[in-house]
């Protein structure tokens, strides 16, 4: 607006005061006259929100009307009209020489850490995970933004000093390089405390020797364990995600974003077709898919078990999709004793299930429009003719609609060790597929 | 109990089998395997697998089965006596690479970097109690096995792994002390957490604002991670296929789930208050169940201005089990929101969302872990669900069996109004003062 | 936190904002801890494991008006819940207030994230001054 | 994995396992580095310092170890109980296995019980019938 050459003034409530000015910092106005409510809005009355109109600005002090219209209207500085460039300083490219113990609480102090210990980065170690690639050091390979800001780029050399730290092998670092090379952080920046996932496939599993049985996505194995770390250190690190209040502003934050849910598929025990190859890629390609959403939900609580010797878990997941957000997709994790099941009911591919799901899982256009997310989400995009959100929300209240717009929307991944036919489910969104091989 | 006794298990099962039968004191006991899984299969299959052989002995099974009860029993079946158990000797020495390794390879870790224990940092670990490092703690199994106990050192040894400060040390402690165990044995992928409440949480600089439940303070990262260290190196758990079973994972278990309250912005009486502590005490106070959901997706959450999270939280509780409880992790926009609608205390929201959160009986037969776990408490008589499965089909019954299924917490930074729930049943409270 | 240190933590010199020419500042050193009686003594080299932050354009701002009164000011609601009701306070604030300036709403199409293009030729066409709810 | 080998994983000596004297076992496990370099002297050296950390694991308990039960001459004429402790599907294949018994051996009777209360805990009534009424149990844990 600024740029139309139209003043303006921003007005977001006083929660937000670090993060407006960071931001517009970051847009390039630091000096950005940003005015202040207080907090929250949501679900105040009418009355409420005029005592805030005819209130004080929280942050200045002083009455909220007079700093909007000074806003407008107060000439500007000759800082306010600067021009330029301004250069962002992230500190020396090494630190030390320290004692491993200063060297630890450095990086932890800084924020370069998820608050864990972390392998330091030592010049041996980097020179030691650039061997597990061909690709340059140098090699500029990504740029990566925690949500709208100015994306940060990184080279091969960047993501290495990442994986070091993660606790990564060399082998891994070709699943890390394809992750960075997506320029998705594992931090997002709302204020919906977001969770992520990648789906790992391919032969790379067994050569790194992923854990895809018993526990499978719990802390049970190495490779698991340090590539979901790395995508958060990445996150922070070359992305510059993950400072609460500036670029984090998850209100209440999400454990799953310690070492994100790291999936390697099952596909020697799954009847289905590999997750990879359904996106195209050959079975002995090795492939990271990235999935971002909310969270995982175990399927336990599901109606429609079929009780006795009859498990109905078409009926099950249909159920758990019940409270999930159409904002987001479906993730499902069946453990393989679950996809024999389902094979025997009839589900003899993938694809003949997520349409049986689809079709099946429906609710009120009511319902549909009684939820915060659609109403932030979905409603905007309606207003501008989007379908199916138009039709959604044109529709009359009784009208049973999905929860999706279409069948690929739902996920299906085999991982798990067969102790019991348990599924999880979770409400994640497919973003992209990188080979993995590419950076080998 | 002097029967001839023959165990039937899958072949999935084999080596847990083998060892718990070892962990017991029968390192021989005749155990006879079928084809994994029995869940599913027709009488027609099932006869099929005990006309057939055993998968791990090839003999056939009913064969393996009459001998297990008939042949005479070995010398070594019929000894008794105590057999210890060795863990290696008390120290390591090697590079700090080498440890590191070493430490990992031999599941010490959970597979990520640590701080090397060194008797030094041990010793400065201990300077965070005023306990004698020789003082027996506790005793921690992962599931029905024989417990390990350990000491104040011991503890003091996952604590510095999983990379806490001294003044942490405290709260190592008292986890310990509860002899809970962050890993579970069982084929259900179980999550735990941890409400922190007291002045120790300010002391400590714990996160309870923005992104408290995420990787985002040292105090919350590195005592979740140590209770999951602690659950491996004293309770001897999360070995897969042996201590760990779940079939899937889960992974809250890394960090676990560590909730500090944010008692200063929640209009409600702290967690630990209500559990009879006085206000200035430190207390951690530990849950167990399935996983953490996010609140906002629900119905309810209201597309106009008027939001009813009470409704909003009570429609997300109907996919949750029963068999655990539902712990509300409300930002303090929700707490205070929830407040002016009229729910002046947590017990007062514990009791709408109790009587309104209902199912019929149909459907909650119709549910997993009914069955699973609800059912023989049923048939041994135990209330409510002797009751609930006698009731007609359309009857109406509570989602869960009791109010105290519900536990409220505050935490949270206030850039939103959303609510989480915890599928999660608390289990205990224990004092972190009493550590000091 | 006041802005000069919110924006140092940024990495953005302090030169910078007090007028002076742009330069990369010197990170701070790391902190010796010389206490430590570990053996693991020895000192190491570390790398720094951050990515290269692109360089920030500066914008500068619309040149102010004198006074708002008797123009078009754009009340813009970006979809946030409530965000609209605060802004009709707002709107009713200057009917009482100030009269004689206009005040229009408008909800921006499109997810918050993105921009809406027919909304701001509008305003630069017919609008003189904009304020946008970005709050919650 | 042999039987063998997952006992000495849990630290069990084979010692044991060969039928000679119980005795406290001591771990078969080496130290990764027997040798201990005093931390002045690996600083001289070139190559990295060799430091010492402590075993993180707590303490087992000592196993008592459980005769078995003295087996039957046959199960002709005799009583054996079919457990069923209440995962999928084990009741149907104790069933099935009660059949098995019918066409096979008739001379057996098989009673079949369901456990009481969850599957971790114990059923001591039933415990008590099987003892007054039972000559031999097979149980079904499996899934």
């Amino acid at each position: 607006m600024e740029k139309l050459g139209i003043p303006s003034v921003p007005l977001a409530t006083k929660s937000f005061a670090d993060l407006a000015k960071s931001n517009a910092s970051k847009r390039g106005m630091p000096h950005i006259r940003a005015c202040f409510t207080p907090h929250p809005v949501w679900g105040k009355t009418a009355e409420q929100l005029m005592a805030y109109v005819e209130g004080d600005d929280p942050v200045s002090g002083r009455p909220l009307m007079k700093e909007i219209i000074d806003g407008l209207t107060v000439p500007l500085s000759a800082d306010d009209t600067k021009t330029g460039m301004m250069e962002v300083n992230v500190g020396p490219p090494v630190y030390g020489p320290d004692t491993l113990d200063g060297l630890q609480r450095h990086f932890l102090d800084n924020g370069m850490t998820d608050f864990l210990p972390v392998i330091i980065p030592t010049p041996e170690k980097v020179e030691a995970m650039l061997k597990g690639t061909s690709h340059h050091p140098d090699e500029v390979i990504g740029k990566m933004a925690a949500g709208a800001y100015a994306a940060w780029s990184y080279n091969v050399r960047q993501v290495a000093v990442n994986a070091v730290m993660a606790g990564c092998e060399p082998e891994y670092f070709p699943v890390v390089l394809a992750v960075a090379s997506s320029g998705m952080a594992a931090l997002g920046s709302s204020t919906t405390s977001f969770a992520y996932s990648m789906v790992i496939n391919g032969p790379i599993r067994d050569k790194l020797n992923m854990n895809y049985t018993i526990g499978a996505m719990g802390p049970f194995a190495q490779p698991n364990a340090a590539i979901g770390r790395a995508w958060t250190l990445l996150g922070k690190n070359l992305g510059n995600g993950g400072i609460p209040g500036d670029t984090y502003m998850g209100s209440q934050g999400n454990n799953t974003n310690y070492n994100n849910i790291v999936i390697a598929e099952n596909e020697k025990d799954s009847p289905w077709t590999p997750y990879h190859v359904q996106k195209g890629f050959k079975p002995e390609e090795n492939v990271v898919s990235l999935f971002a959403g909310e969270d995982i939900r175990q399927g336990h609580g599901a109606r429609r078990a079929g009780v006795l010797e009859n498990p109905m878990f078409d009926d099950q997941i249909s159920d758990i999709f019940r409270t999930l957000t159409s904002q987001f997709d479906a993730l499902v994790i069946c453990d393989p004793l679950t996809i024999k099941r389902l094979v025997e009911q009839g589900y003899d591919t993938k694809e003949k299930l997520q349409q049986w799901l689809w079709k099946n899982t429906t609710r009120t256009a009511k319902d549909y429009r009684d939820s915060a997310f659609v109403y932030t989400f979905h409603y905007p995009r309606a207003l501008r003719g989007e379908e199916p959100y138009k039709t959604w929300y044109s529709c009359p209240e009784d009208t049973q609609i999905p929860y999706w717009p279409k069948p690929d929307n739902i996920v299906l991944v085999c991982a798990g060790g067969q102790t019991n036919p348990f599924f999880q489910v979770g409400n994640l969104t497919y973003r992209t597929s990188v080979s993995v091989d590419k950076w080998m | 109990m002097g029967i001839p006794s023959a165990p039937i298990v899958t072949k999935a099962f084999k080596d847990l089998a083998i060892l718990n039968a070892a962990k017991r004191g029968m390192p021989h006991e005749r155990i006879c395997f079928t084809q994994h899984p029995v869940w599913g299969k027709t009488p027609d299959e099932l006869h099929a697998y005990i006309e057939g052989q055993d998968p791990v002995s090839n003999k056939p099974f009913m064969k393996e089965v009459v001998d297990a009860l008939t042949v005479p029993l070995s010398d070594d079946e019929k000894k008794s006596g105590m057999v210890t158990v060795s863990v290696g000797p008390p120290t390591f020495t090697d590079t700090a690479e080498n440890l590191q390794d070493f430490y990992l390879n031999n599941g010490y870790t959970d597979f990520l970097p640590v701080i090397l224990p060194t008797e030094e940092k041990v010793d400065a670990m201990l300077k965070g109690t005023t306990h004698h490092p020789d003082e027996v703690v506790g005793k921690m199994a992962a599931g029905a096995y024989p417990p390990w106990s350990y000491t104040v050192r011991q503890v003091a040894a996952s604590a510095v792994m999983a990379g806490c400060r001294p003044e942490y040390f405290p709260i190592l402690l008292a986890i310990a002390s509860t002899g809970i165990a962050s890993l579970f044995s069982s084929t259900n992928s179980f999550a735990f957490s941890m409400i922190v409440n007291g002045p120790i949480r300010d002391k400590l600089e714990f996160n309870y604002g923005i992104g408290s439940l995420g990787p985002f303070a040292q105090a919350n990262a590195t005592i979740g991670r140590a209770w999951t260290l602690m659950s491996k190196n004293l309770g001897n758990g999360g070995i897969p296929g042996d201590t760990y079973l779940g079939s899937v994972g889960n992974n809250l278990n890394y960090n676990n789930v560590v909730i500090a309250e944010n008692e200063e912005a929640s209009p409600w009486d702290p967690f630990h208050v209500q559990r009879g502590f006085k206000k200035e005490d430190n207390v951690v106070s530990l849950f167990r169940g399935l996983g953490v959901v996010p609140g906002q997706v629900a119905r309810g959450s209201s597309a106009n201005e008027n939001v009813q999270f009470d409704y909003q939280l009570s429609d997300l509780f109907s996919t949750f089990t029963g068999f655990f409880g539902a712990l509300v992790i409300a930002d303090p926009l929700v707490a205070v929101r929830l407040k002016e609608q009229g729910y002046e205390t947590k017990e007062k929201l514990i009791d709408w969302l109790y009587k309104n959160t209902t199912q019929t009986v149909k459907d909650y037969k119709s549910r997993n872990y009914a069955y699973l776990f609800d059912y023989p408490r049923a048939l041994r008589g135990d209330e409510p669900w002797a009751s609930w499965y006698k009731m007609p089909d359309d009857a109406v019954i509570p989602h869960f069996p009791h109010a105290s299924d519900f536990n409220i917490v505050v935490t949270g930074g206030q850039t939103n109004a959303y609510p989480q729930a915890a599928n999660m049943s608390y289990g205990v409270s224990a004092s972190i003062d009493k550590w000091m | 936190m006041d802005r000069r240190k919110l924006l140092s933590l940024l990495g953005m010199s302090p030169a910078l904002l007090a007028g002076a020419r742009t330069q990369a500042q010197q990170h701070d050193k790391p902190s010796k801890n010389g206490k430590s009686a570990s053996p693991a003594e020895a000192h190491f080299t570390a790398l720094n494991p951050k990515g290269a932050p692109p360089p920030v354009k500066l914008i500068p701002m619309a040149p102010r008006l004198d006074s708002i009164h008797g123009k078009t000011i754009y009340l813009v609601d970006t979809g946030f819940m409530s965000g609209g009701v605060l802004l009709q306070q707002m709107q009713i604030w200057f009917q009482k207030n100030d009269p004689d300036t206009t005040v229009v709403f408008r909800k921006k199409a499109g997810p918050y994230m993105e921009d809406d293009p027919a909304l701001w030729k509008e305003i630069k066409e017919k609008g003189n001054a904009a304020i946008m709810a970005i709050g919650h | 994995m042999n039987r063998r080998k997952l006992l000495s994983l849990l630290g069990m000596s084979p010692v044991v396992m060969a039928a000679e004297s119980a005795l406290a076992a001591q771990s078969e496990k080496k130290p990764v580095a027997p040798v201990t370099t005093h931390p002045a002297l690996a600083r001289l050296a070139t190559g990295p310092a060799k430091i010492t950390t402590v075993n993180p694991k707590g303490t087992p308990p000592a196993i008592q170890l459980i005769p078995m039960a003295p087996r039957l001459d046959s199960l002709d004429g005799k009583t054996v109980y079919l457990v069923d402790t209440g995962f999928h599907g084990s009741d149907m294949l104790l069933q099935q296995i009660q059949e098995w018994f019918k066409a096979n051996m008739p001379g057996v009777t098989t009673v079949f019980k369901r456990k009481a209360g969850p599957y971790a805990q114990d059923d001591p009534a039933l415990w008590k019938e099987i003892k007054e009424k039972g000559n031999a149990v097979i149980m079904a844990v499996g899934h």
